[in-house]
């Protein structure tokens, strides 16, 4: 992994603090991504992972901190600058948020007509290769609420992929799939990864995270605790929280069988 | 008896006349009003505080001033003095507009407030500017909400255009008293307006119900 | 092209003003009018208009003078010019055909009556009860016609309004009139203040009206049917 | 200029002041009448059965679909004819309730049907009846949703209920017609009206927004 | 596991077929279940399970078939009937659909105050206790809104547990959480299982599957193809469907571990 050094910086989140509801969900965190790079987000419910996701893309706007793409601080009071960035950072919902009011197809094409403005035929065209790719070549002309749960979360990846983002932030994109989409979707992202995709990705499949992550994070009450290659964090006996988090997940597998 | 009949008939084409001229005062304010609206409510939702409170500040005024004194106030004042020689159905039709969207606009909020949060933070996360993201993604949602609501004011509308009448446009409502009041079939002919007005409404709500059901998305309640 | 004068009229007030089964205004003021603007070498257009709207109507030339059974009044004459009366209407009591109340009575019994509110008659009745320390209690309606209306429902012992509304009324409704009450309320067709030459002509017009074999006529058709 | 004043103060206003009490005393029954009424006409409207639907569906077409002055002319002028006399403050009472009841209704139906089934489903999942599902579940947050349409009704109502006049209750507008038409002073007289209502609308709007804001859902809004 | 079939029958599933979109999603499903039983629902994204899930409770009325609980046959028609079946048979949506207008405490006392009619402060104990149960204890004045997805899937189990239904149907209760809440939540319904609570899941837990299921439901295309205990569907080389979709877990899980 020392070659993930001599890459670019993609994107720098410099000391974000966000306060919700009272309380500070988000205390100073920071990262760097480099280009290329996957990292895991990882840690109890509750911990903040979703919020600092979602500031990353300031569609929550943290109180404090900044954050640099590409060398350029995007400033959110710009709204055309933002509307750019937000383009190049895709997102992926752990609610899906998939739009009632179109069909499957329409939810892939919609951004890519009206933000990209590609033509009507060619965004049908492009969703479809997307809702291809996740296994719903199908179900294009289906509304969200004609489908089924893991079938939203497919959606709302392809609705994500057809943007062609440079960062990739994925709020537990395989939660509610079943294992053979587990594996689909992973094979995707790993596709993704290879292809040099960079990607924020929380959630909580270990092996995958073990394969493919660069850097795992634990967070817990708004702080990054922990932060190393898993084969740092995860390592047997090497006492850390993550470790002691993750082998939860492995007791529960691995329990009776 | 028969002679409630024979002036019933004898005023039905002269009311009938009247009923054109509040159709088209009608469909004009409703689509004015809709122009209004659609951009007060998401003002009032989305604007920051100074379009909030302009936004606001009309709907306090043309909600709060009743239309007849509107009427007065923009036909023999406030078009006189900008030169807009309008006449009776053509200003009672914009200030009826003017009037209803500052109603609209409640309907509309009131819609664009009931939608999940989430369908703007998608919307934004794919690079969406918050003016794309009202048009393509809240409001075809908040406006089929709003269609019920529409309904309402569509057969409020009818009847206020009654009061165009100040203003000397002749319409149902003036038509039905000038009967009335020559011929002393006061009963039938206000019930026999109020069927013309039924009927309008009517086939009104009914277009609209069929609009709703539609343009209904799958996976709400019913 | 000549210039079209518009009248204002109220046409809720038959036999004065209306408008006839075919939609065109008619009544006595309408033929009048149409007969001093022959005369007097204009034309003319009756226009309907919400009695309420009609004084504003007038200031915002929509229309160009009103002659419409209007009581010439000091506070209306603030506004406008009247030219001079060119009728006169008694107020009378109207009651259900088979009551026996007799207009007299009236004044020292606790009845009820109704009559429109905001008229010249209901001031007076109000003023003179004040004074007179009559017993009777004054029920409001919007227009004279609905207090017939109620007077026929039973609601009210009598109704208090114009002769000739109450003629009307009389022909076409089971009601009749008891006695005159009041004064007598001169009608008059309103100009605006500046139009000085429109009241002279008019003034000049129904003087000349007034001379005409037609003036009985008119009478003849519209008011003593 | 000082007569003015003196007919405004010593004519007017106390004029004015004896209407509005009245109009306050019909508003405020009739308001809180027509919620309650609509609430229960809308639910049955969106989820009754066969003939409780179709019942509740003809009275809101048929007090939606007619003009309120001739509903009210008909309760106070048209009803004597089979021998039920009202007041006319129960005239206009129950006018207003009914009319109002009716509007509510189709907001409330708007609400209601804006409901994500999930709700539904949840609430029947713990044995709640389709009743109590209504009452505890969906209603709560159909109302909320409603709630600017409602506003727009409750505000109407303020302005309708002017129309009492006409069955002989004289509020608000009623003093002020006899005080215009024997002062002749329409247009001095109707500003201050105007006046008035708006004070009435603003009283209720701030209600209004002050109830939104109390039954603001947190973390939901936008 | 011999001692399952002197067990009495709870629950009868008969013939269940429901069309839907003009599919037909669930084609003539029956399933026995036993008292103190718990079944695992398992398959592919689209199957049916939270169809038949929610068959099962009548929320989605089937267009044939009939259930029986503890013998007596509900008709869905009656509604009075209807209701009381449903307070004994517990859900747990795959999607939560927690009370948007109600806190998190009201979410769980709701049904306990206005069915059940215990008293406010009763039902406000009896929530406490059970949001303390899955920990959320200092959570019960938050809104659906306020709270993370993790938060939310407990709540809805409180909510369902409140109500001591008899029989208990999970969709997939674990997806949204954490591995920590994971094993905290199935220690729950671990629980439960021991105290002889009778319970469906959907889940793709193959851990607590092996471990705890009594037997093992596979469900493809709206039929159930394979049944039987996890010992023997998921026996090495019994070349069974299930054993096929279940290794693709243990694959992803495993990868590069
Ligand atoms: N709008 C809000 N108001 C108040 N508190 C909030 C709000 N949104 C989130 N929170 C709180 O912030 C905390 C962090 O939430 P977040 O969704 O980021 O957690 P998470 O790490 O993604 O958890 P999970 O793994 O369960 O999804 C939670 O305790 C939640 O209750
Ligand atoms: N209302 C509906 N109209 C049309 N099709 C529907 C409807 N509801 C569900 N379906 C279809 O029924 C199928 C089964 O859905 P179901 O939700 O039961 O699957 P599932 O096995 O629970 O899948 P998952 O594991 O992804 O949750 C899906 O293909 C879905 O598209
Ligand atoms: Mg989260
Ligand atoms: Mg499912």
């Amino acid at each position: 992994m020392a070659n993930k050094k001599t890459r670019n910086l993609l994107m720098r989140v410099q000391g974000i603090s966000k306060v919700l509801g009272g309380r500070e969900i988000l205390k100073s965190v920071s990262l760097n991504l480099y280009e290329g790079e996957m990292k895991v987000l990882i840690g109890p419910s509750g911990g903040g992972k979703s919020t600092l996701l979602q500031c990353m893309n300031y569609l929550i706007v943290p109180d404090r901190g900044e954050i640099e793409l590409d060398g350029r601080r995007v400033d959110p009071r710009k709204a055309r600058e933002l509307c750019e960035f937000r383009q190049q950072v895709g997102m992926i919902f752990q609610d899906f948020n998939l739009f009632d009011h179109l069909t499957a197809s329409d939810n892939v094409s919609i951004a890519l007509r009206k933000v990209k403005g590609m033509s009507r035929a060619r965004a049908r065209a492009r969703a479809m290769a997307e809702l291809e790719r996740v296994g719903l070549g199908d179900k294009g002309h289906l509304y969200p609420a004609e489908l089924s749960g893991g079938q939203k979360q497919r959606v709302s990846i392809a609705r994500a992929l057809a943007m062609d983002p440079k960062v990739m932030l994925l709020d537990e994109p395989t939660s509610a799939l079943d294992p053979e989409l587990v594996s689909e979707v992973l094979t995707v992202i790993r596709g993704l990864a290879q292809n040099g995709m960079t990607m924020v990705m929380a959630t909580h499949q270990m092996g995958f995270t073990r394969s493919l992550a660069d850097e795992v994070l634990f967070m817990q009450e708004g702080r990054i605790i922990e932060q190393g290659s898993p084969k740092e964090l995860l390592a047997d006996g090497s006492g850390t929280r993550t470790l002691d988090f993750c082998s939860q997940i492995l007791d529960v597998e691995g329990a009776g069988s | 008896m028969n002679e409630t009949v024979t002036v019933l008939l004898d005023a039905m084409p002269y009311v009938l006349q009247g009923a054109a001229v509040t159709v088209i005062a009608v469909v004009g304010a409703m689509f004015l009003g809709l122009f209004i609206g659609v951009p007060l409510a998401v003002g009032q939702v989305y604007g920051p505080w100074a379009v909030r409170a302009l936004c606001g500040l009309y709907v306090w005024f043309f909600r709060g001033v009743p239309i007849l004194v509107l009427l007065f106030l923009f036909y023999f004042g406030l078009f006189n003095l900008v030169g807009l020689n309008l006449n009776a159905v053509a200003a009672a039709t914009i200030v009826l507009g003017m009037t209803s969207g500052a109603y609209q606009s409640q309907i509309f909020r009131g819609s664009i407030l009931s939608l999940a949060k989430g369908q703007l933070k998608a919307a934004r996360a794919l690079g969406m500017s918050d003016g794309l993201a009202i048009r393509s993604i809240i409001l075809p949602q908040a406006l089929r909400l709003s269609i019920p609501g529409w309904s309402n004011e569509y057969s409020i509308i009818l009847k206020d255009s009654a009061l165009a009448f100040v203003l000397g446009a002749s319409e149902i409502m003036a038509r039905t008293h000038f009967v009335a009041s020559r011929t002393y079939q006061h009963l039938p002919m206000y019930v026999s307006a109020a069927v013309l007005y039924f009927l309008l409404t009517w086939a009104g709500v009914i277009a609209l119900r069929a609009l709703e059901k539609r343009v209904r998305i799958k996976g709400y309640v019913h | 092209e000549e210039k079209v004068l518009l009248n204002g009229i109220d046409a809720n007030y038959p036999p004065f003003a209306y408008v006839d089964q075919s939609g065109k205004p008619s009544g006595f003021d309408v033929d009048a009018v149409d007969w001093v603007a022959a005369k007097m070498g204009f034309k003319v257009k009756h226009v309907p208009v919400d009695w309420d709207g009609i004084i504003p109507n007038l200031l915002a030339k929509k229309i160009d003078f009103i002659c419409s059974g209007m009581t010439i009044t000091a506070e209306r004459a603030e506004k406008v010019n009247f030219t001079a009366p060119y009728w006169e209407v008694k107020n009378v009591f109207v009651t259900k055909k088979d009551s026996a109340l007799k207009a007299e009575e009236i004044y020292g019994q606790e009845v009820t009556i109704g009559m429109q509110a905001g008229t010249s008659e209901q001031k007076w009745m109000a003023d003179e009860k004040e004074k007179q320390g009559w017993k009777f209690t004054i029920k409001l309606y919007d227009s004279a016609p609905m207090a017939i209306e109620d007077l026929v429902n039973g609601r009210i012992d009598a109704a208090a309004m114009n002769y000739p509304p109450a003629r009307d009324a009389e022909h076409k409704r089971p009601v009749q009139i008891i006695g005159i009450f009041g004064e007598v309320e001169p009608f008059g067709a309103a100009v605006r203040k500046e139009d000085k030459e429109l009241l002279d002509t008019l003034n000049k017009g129904f003087e000349m009206l007034k001379a005409d074999p037609y003036w009985e006529e008119l009478i003849a058709k519209h008011l003593n049917k | 200029m000082n007569e003015e004043f003196v007919f405004l103060l010593e004519r007017l206003v106390p004029a004015l002041n004896k209407g509005v009490l009245v109009s306050v005393q019909l508003i405020v029954p009739s308001a809180l009448l027509g919620i309650f009424f609509g609430v229960i006409v809308g639910a049955c409207r969106a989820f009754g059965g066969g003939i409780l639907q179709a019942v509740a569906n003809g009275y809101a077409a048929l007090f939606r679909g007619t003009p309120l002055v001739i509903q009210l002319f008909i309760l106070y002028f048209g009803l004597p004819g089979v021998g039920i006399y009202f007041q006319p403050y129960t005239a206009a009472v129950i006018g207003f309730t009914l009319c109002s009841a009716a509007y509510h209704s189709e907001y409330i139906r708007g609400g209601l049907l804006s409901i994500k089934r999930g709700q539904e489903l949840a609430a029947q999942a713990l044995g709640f009846s389709t009743f109590t599902t209504l009452v505890w579940i969906i209603i709560p947050q159909a109302f909320r949703r409603a709630l600017p349409g409602c506003g727009n009704e409750i505000v109407y109502l303020i302005k309708y209920s002017s129309l009492a006049y006409v069955i002989t209750c004289f509020e608000l507008t009623g003093q002020a017609k006899i005080v215009a038409s024997e002062s002749f002073r329409f247009s001095e007289v109707f500003m201050v009206v105007g006046v008035y209502y708006l004070v009435l609308v603003s009283v209720a709007s701030y209600g209004l927004r002050r109830l939104e804001k109390r039954l603001e859902i947190p973390g939901f809004g936008h």
